[in-house]
């Protein structure tokens, strides 16, 4: 029988299900047949918190949701159109994302007494009316997977496993996404168990035959493709992006790349995925803590290598007696934050913005460092090549602040020409710098006010560089007052005079009254916000920074075009308080800390009120 | 003069042009001298060698020498020498430190160079106290230190430097003192032999604020009875014409001190810093007794391990060769690894 | 219920209402379960007990123990406690960790510690992994171990923590095993009758990011063989009916196992934890090859040195003996101590 | 032969000589005489940089400053009336900071020529002119000295060291002191070599009698007693004053003290002074770093004593994440932070206030803390007693700022009644606190926002705290996104609900246009500068800030109430851009960054601009 087709212009799915049944490799499968359709994406997976949980339990509970359309989109996606539960805790864990109305695809077979009572569902939500408003279709995932895989000769629990691709086919064929990548990736995946490989493409098929034949499901939707600019794409998380623009900062400044890291959540995959790129001279090493690591990035960068260092919060807030000393010291050096929810431990899955403050201020003594932060998972790349270039061209700390949501979060990626991508050789000193044939380690370029970079090795450049405060030009230890004086000056005036681009506005009509400022992970709520006011004919204009220190110099000017001026943060109001200090804007600050992204909606709400009132 | 260092160096070759200050009479002032005018030996350029220290009076020797070098912060030198050393093997990285920097703040960067092996030689100046900041015990004081910080006494055992440093699987461990030069650059010239972490505990009088700390080590009274010189390959025997000797008493444990003339010279335990078993070395630490009575001096052990930084390298080099393609060529095919769609 | 707790505790008592969350089947719940139940033999009320641990998957411990509890921070549960434990001599404090969370970002504390020889009991849950950040290698972990931070293999030889604590000056050295219940208890009941500090490494299977690392140790095929269990007075002898035994080669260094048969009974070595010289249970720590075969377990040290917090707190005693007026009468004179003048 | 007396109002005498040659400790004598004569008195001492250079040379130039008045002073004095020199050193090194006309006192036994080329000297510079328009007093201290000692059975060496003795002899005659508290420090000093004692008394007689019968010196000087407050004086260096606030702290709360610390110039001399007073139950640890010293302290919080942690910024910026964990925690710990000039070593043994932003902002995620600074050596006792009685009613980490100008200077110190000092104590919990008979320990006190402190050992109360997120009331670990909003505001809503006095406005005429703001230790330089613009007829308004987080609940409108905010601080504005950001104000910032305590003469001049041009 053959099904009435209706088209979509976006669609958001939540798989879910326990830590153990494979959603995230679904979503991710799902998400990479609908990139081949051209339809543009967002996603975002959410991690159990730290531990394990026992199987079946609310914090054991996984999801990966996906937002795909026909149109560019900016998010994952505020609540899904579509929840697959895997089991009831996944059910009760994302019901309350879930709008009235939303289709709900639930494994029937997982809802035993057993597994109610463990989540605390004293009746069946099936029956018991909890879902009604919803449109609930109740499939036998499991049985219909381990009968489909009966002749194959693989254990119980590995039929028992394949449900998740039984489940991905029936969704496959409800948005009619194309499946030979995913049977391909298969094949791939279980090369060395062809047999384990056969039975998951059957169950794939199973579940695509299902949705063709059920009569549960009566419509079937397309999305066409977005029209998107042309080129090659791929999906990417920020830290994978992160991690090949840093492997690209090595290739195109000719220098050795060394990694320092000690592991955290959630930056760890940005360790884990450099050091399988050592083919290109990538160093990492796994410190004994985060000190010992910023400090063998130093150590790597003052012997002429690209020194980087990656961490999370708590691990950037241990670096800041080294970071003080590499700005001393002026030689480069990437320091990678990954946010995460604080203070202390405080929930390391989740997503926050509240270290910019530890970026700009942590440290004792006058030391400015430069601050970049990424906007979307894909610009992580982007954002990377920059902090390698302020690094190596200024000579000085640079630290690049991303978060939990663009870390796990991934979108569609144009790949870019490798050859258009910066320039950023570097020239070592190689002679004496000053007319009676000495050297002068502090010494500055007028125009970068960096000093030469003499790595060990340099014959006649011997030289010594400390912590302690140095003379000016020479380099030598001082005690003098007015030098100290000009050296504290001059460090500042260093990350003052980096050359960084203008901030552009995003203001369609020009004639908008209200700005929203953001930084960072907020880009793509703030974007959606926007749009959707002015889709309801609201003039509203948005500027995003990607440079936090310095701040972009025509800033003070925007700032001032506009009659109000708002910051959402996900955090309590850390950029705000930087702008209002600069140009005595008074900058409102919009602040939800909750370890999560902004919806759209709510800052559509909380704009919608401002741009009325201005 | 930049180009064409003459490699016919000389200690003066190795003096900076910063003067040197350390209180009068410090011993860190003949460490200075002993290691400038044994450089040369090394036949290295000085442009390639580099001297990482941290905080502390024996860590501004780098300024002192006429190399490459870095004084960093307290504690972090064996951490940033790590990160040099790994990047770059042509270098000769030399770490100085004191016996707060390293075993107090540092201890962990130390200890985990040491089991990484990581191709440093690590120079410990013990002075058994806080000189730069004016006189707080350290971790190398005696219990019941007064210092500034003790007015009642240091109440924490210290650490014995090589015990812990074999203890965190250190592969050369030697003790050397300022006031002998010889032996002093003796111990250098193994340490900068070894591949791998070289620790060297170096005693070093501090007369300002733990003045004659090793007195009876010095002291011609004393010194012949205290002090014993290991040497690769000989007996263990000391005092006048060698009246006391190091023997390894059957069924029981560690080592023990007994008059030559008593004992079997089959018995005399023969010094072998090569032995892989690091309880002979370990034991040989523990010898000494708080007053430094039978304090071992050289090489207590010297053995072969791979190198940290020599493995990363091999890993590295290893990963190279499967791969011919340029690197921007290599980078485009990394960027568009995994699922890739195009469109146009 | 507030007061009144009946000391006639019951490992129930000490379980508290968290839900215990570990990976099904970690070892760290046979852990939780041997300590809940030993507990009630401290005979200390649960309000005494304190649980201090930092972050790994081990550190979640205090959690689920119905006593009071810190789940601090990476790495600092030993400093941490030792504030706690030099205030507080009325509590029991128990430090809680990880490999990594003990010798890798923690290494300095815990050695500090150990020197210190603070009343600690510290209980190092070793798997040999990063288990809580999902599986990197850890200070522990053998050389070349091929992880998600490592895929061409560690290139860093692992710590053996006994020796590292051995080398730190530790007073109690012990090593138990997450499947041996009563074995583990034994090893609690002699750390916690230790004053000072108890250092105890647990051999834990983390069943997701490296399984059966302890496996020979366990599998009844080759456990025998394996493993040697440590009895105070008792010759060291083990395998089926003690076919194996350990002996000290005269004149040679270290320990080595030999088969019972061929060796005279009075060379084999009886065990004896109250060696006063560390080098014996140092040549212990070493019996094991990489490949776990010759494992001791049990009490590997155990001696009396007075703990730093107990000498800390004889210090302020004496200097309180000396004064009789109340502290705000002796406060008035400390203020007006040194040169006064009055202006009327 | 008498001698003609003139009366003068203030005099600032600078003693300088080598390392070796006692000059903090006839500093410190000539300053107690001079207390004892109940003149006002401030001083500063100067010591060499960390490491002692050989004797003789500029870096081992150790110096101390002391400006007594007939009235009440603020500061130590910008230029030095007179100097006495022991040798070519301390002449080439202090003479740059001498007015024409001024006094010099010269050693000229030292200035042979070794001594003259070790600091390059090529002429002897009381020959060559150099000392033109100074009014120089040669005086062969040593010779002069070794002879008036040649009968005592004692060293050559000792007879020469009494030279500083001589030296004090005749100042404290010329200017009139009191000798009687020498003589007898002298005695107790050298108790147990009575012919030390008889010798130094006897070379401080000589120099007296010296100054009598010399031609040399034709006028004595006499400055009148200053009308200070009534009651008892003694003088008090910052860092001891610290200490004893710390002592008095544990006193009046009852508590035991702990002090986690690791020697850091210039905080050292803190744990130095309470190392000394276990009598009070004050228990201090040497810790093996920084990070160790702060959990330490942590940890004996916990168990209920008074927590506290003392360094200087490298330290401090170790301590950030295990602050971190003490917000999360909600326990009461102190953490001193003596500031030196960074960053990074920068020069230890100079001063500057730059570690502001690192208080109030450096550490990972919203991890607000309570922040005060104290304005004077003396103040610091009130501020520790402040900074413990904030820790302890809000159980929160308090920072508390000073720098090494307020720890090494003194000033008369009007000795408080112990009995007056704020009442500390604190209850502990002992029973559970909610209906249900169960103990929550996040619910709060809804006065102060603080939790219970439930100390282990109390029956009942059995609970687990961490730093993961905290569900509220119960603090059991909470992933719940609306629970982490709330304890994030609450968190900082906990600071800002923290009482602070209103801020005091010196503003004596009242009309004053221009308000100074000041905090830490600009308080003396800031305020003398004041004094001498309204002497000069300008009306100038002063507010110093003890308190930095929470800011006073008045500062707003005392800020707006001005048409001109001059915010003078030794860094690059920290504090000016809290206040701007806060209160949108144009705060001006002025800055000097040289090591040094500003003078009130450059004060003076850059305030009267503002006020001429407001
Ligand atoms: C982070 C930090 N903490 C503390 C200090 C202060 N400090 C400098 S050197 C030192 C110890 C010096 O002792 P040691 O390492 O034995 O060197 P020595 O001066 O005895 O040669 C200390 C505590 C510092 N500079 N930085
Ligand atoms: C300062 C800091 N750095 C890093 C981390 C991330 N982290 C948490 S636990 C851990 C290591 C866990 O390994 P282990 O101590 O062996 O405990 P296990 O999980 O294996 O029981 C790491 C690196 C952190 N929480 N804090
Ligand atoms: S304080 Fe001691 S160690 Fe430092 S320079 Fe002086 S004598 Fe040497
Ligand atoms: S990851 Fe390993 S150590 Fe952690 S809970 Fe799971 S099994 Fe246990
Ligand atoms: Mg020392
Ligand atoms: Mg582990």
């Amino acid at each position: 029988m053959t099904k009435q087709v209706r088209q979509l212009d976006r669609v958001v799915i939540r798989f879910a299900g326990d830590s153990g049944d494979g959603m995230q490799l679904t979503g991710d499968r799902f998400t990479s047949e609908t990139a081949q359709l051209g339809n543009d994406i967002s996603t975002l997976p959410n991690f159990p918190a730290e531990i394990r949980a026992p199987a079946g339990t609310l914090p054991g509970v996984s999801s990966f949701q996906v937002h795909f359309a026909d149109t560019d989109i900016l998010t994952p996606g505020d609540a899904p159109n579509v929840l697959v539960a895997m089991n009831p805790a996944a059910l009760k864990a994302n019901l309350p994302d879930l709008p009235r109305g939303a289709d709900i695809i639930v494994n029937t077979d997982e809802f035993t007494k057993r597994n109610l009572s463990k989540v605390g569902y004293t009746d069946n939500p099936l029956t018991d009316g909890t879902l009604s408003g919803y449109s609930v279709h109740e499939v036998a995932l499991t049985s219909m997977t381990v009968k489909a895989l009966a002749d194959f000769n693989i254990s119980k629990k590995e039929a028992e496993r394949a449900k998740n691709m039984f489940a991905l086919g029936l969704l496959s064929w409800l948005y009619s996404r194309p499946y030979e990548s995913t049977l391909a990736f298969l094949e791939k995946k279980f090369a060395s168990r062809p047999e384990l490989a056969a039975a998951n493409i059957a169950a794939f098929k199973a579940g695509w035959n299902f949705g063709e034949t059920t009569e549960d499901f009566a419509v079937r939707y397309e999305v066409a493709p977005a029209s998107l600019p042309r080129g090659r794409y791929r999906n990417v998380t920020g830290n994978t992006a992160l991690a090949l623009g840093i492997v690209a900062a090595g290739v195109r400044s000719g220098l050795p790349v060394f990694l320092g890291a000690y592991p955290i959540t959630p930056a760890s995959d940005i360790l884990h995925e450099l050091s399988r790129h050592k083919r290109f001279g990538v160093v990492t090493v796994q410190a004994e803590d985060e000190i010992a690591a910023v400090g063998a990035a130093l150590g790597a960068s003052y012997g002429g290598a690209l020194g980087v260092t990656t961490s999370s919060g708590p691990g950037v807030a241990l670096k800041s007696e080294t970071i003080s000393l590499a700005v001393a010291l002026e030689l480069p050096l990437v320091v990678i934050d990954v946010q995460r929810a604080g203070p202390s431990t405080g929930m390391p899955t989740k997503t926050e913005q509240a270290d910019l403050n530890l970026a700009l201020f942590g440290r004792h003594g006058e030391a400015p460092v430069a601050v970049v932060a990424a906007r979307s998972p894909s610009d992580c790349f982007d954002t990377a090549l920059e902090a390698a270039r302020i690094a190596l061209t200024y000579r000085t700390p640079v630290v690049l602040l991303t978060d939990g949501y663009l870390a796990n979060g991934s979108e569609p990626w144009l790949l870019p020409d490798v050859d258009q991508l910066p320039d950023l050789r570097v020239e070592f000193a190689t002679r004496p710098n000053s007319d009676d044939g000495r050297f002068l380690p502090y010494l500055r370029d007028p125009q970068t006010l960096a000093r030469p970079w003499a790595v060990p090795g340099t014959p006649g450049l011997e030289h010594r560089i400390g912590g302690l405060e140095k003379a000016d030009r020479t380099g030598e230890i001082s005690y003098d007052p007015a030098n100290h004086d000009l050296m504290v000056r001059t460090r500042a005036a260093r990350i003052e005079a980096i050359k960084v681009p203008d901030v552009e506005v995003d203001d369609p009509t020009g004639d908008a009254r209200v700005l929203v400022l953001g930084w960072g992970s907020t880009y793509g709520p703030i974007g959606a916000a926007c749009r959707r006011l002015r889709s309801h004919g609201h003039a509203v204009a948005h500027a995003h920074l990607r440079h936090l220190n310095p701040l972009p110099a025509n800033l003070g000017d925007v700032l001032r075009r506009y009659d109000k001026v708002v910051v959402p943060e996900v955090n309590l109001g850390q950029l705000a308080a930087v702008v209002r200090a600069r140009y005595l804007v008074d900058a409102l600050s919009y602040n939800q800390v909750r370890g999560l992204p902004f919806t759209a909606a709510e800052l559509e709400a909380m704009l919608e009120e401002v741009v009325k009132n201005a | 003069m930049p180009d064409a260092v003459p490699l016919q160096l000389t200690a003066k070759d190795f003096k900076s042009d910063q003067e040197v200050r350390w209180c009068p009479g410090c011993g860190d002032y003949a460490i200075l001298a002993a290691i400038q005018s044994f450089m040369p030996e090394l036949g290295i350029e000085r442009e390639r060698i580099v001297f990482i220290s941290g905080i502390g009076c024996a860590s501004r020797f780098p300024y002192y020498m006429n190399t490459y070098g870095m004084h960093s912060i307290h504690g972090r030198a064996p951490a940033i020498a790590t990160g040099l050393s790994v990047t770059r093997p042509d270098l000769s990285v030399w770490v100085v430190t004191g016996d707060g920097d390293a075993l107090s703040i540092g201890g962990n960067h130390l200890i985990h160079a040491l089991r990484r092996n990581v191709n440093l030689t690590i120079l410990l100046f013990n002075n058994r106290i806080y000189g730069l900041t004016k006189g707080q015990y350290s971790p190398t004081s005696e219990l019941g230190k007064i210092t500034k910080s003790t007015p009642m006494g240091s109440a924490d055992t210290p650490f014995n430097p090589l015990s812990l440093a074999l203890g965190a699987e250190a592969t050369f461990v030697a003790r050397t003192i300022d006031s002998d030069r010889q032996h002093l650059q003796s111990v250098l010239r193994a340490a900068a032999e070894h591949r791998g972490s070289a620790f060297v505990e170096i005693y070093q009088n501090c007369n300002i604020f733990n003045d004659d700390a090793f007195e009876p080590l010095k002291n011609p009274a004393t010194r012949d009875d205290y002090l014993i010189r290991l040497e690769h390959g000989r007996p263990i025997t000391f005092g006048a014409d060698g009246k006391w000797c190091v023997v390894h008493p059957p069924g029981g444990f560690g080592l023990q001190v007994r008059p030559t003339a008593e004992v079997d010279p089959d018995d005399i335990v023969v010094h072998d810093a090569g032995v892989a078993e690091p309880a002979y070395a370990f034991a040989l630490s523990r010898l000494a007794g708080p007053d430094l009575r039978h304090t071992p001096i050289g090489v207590f052990r010297k053995v072969e391990r791979p190198s940290y930084d020599d493995l990363v390298r091999e890993q590295i080099a290893t990963a190279k060769k499967e791969h011919s393609a340029t690197p921007e060529e290599q980078l485009a095919s990394l960027l568009a690894s995994g699922d890739t769609w195009t469109i146009d």
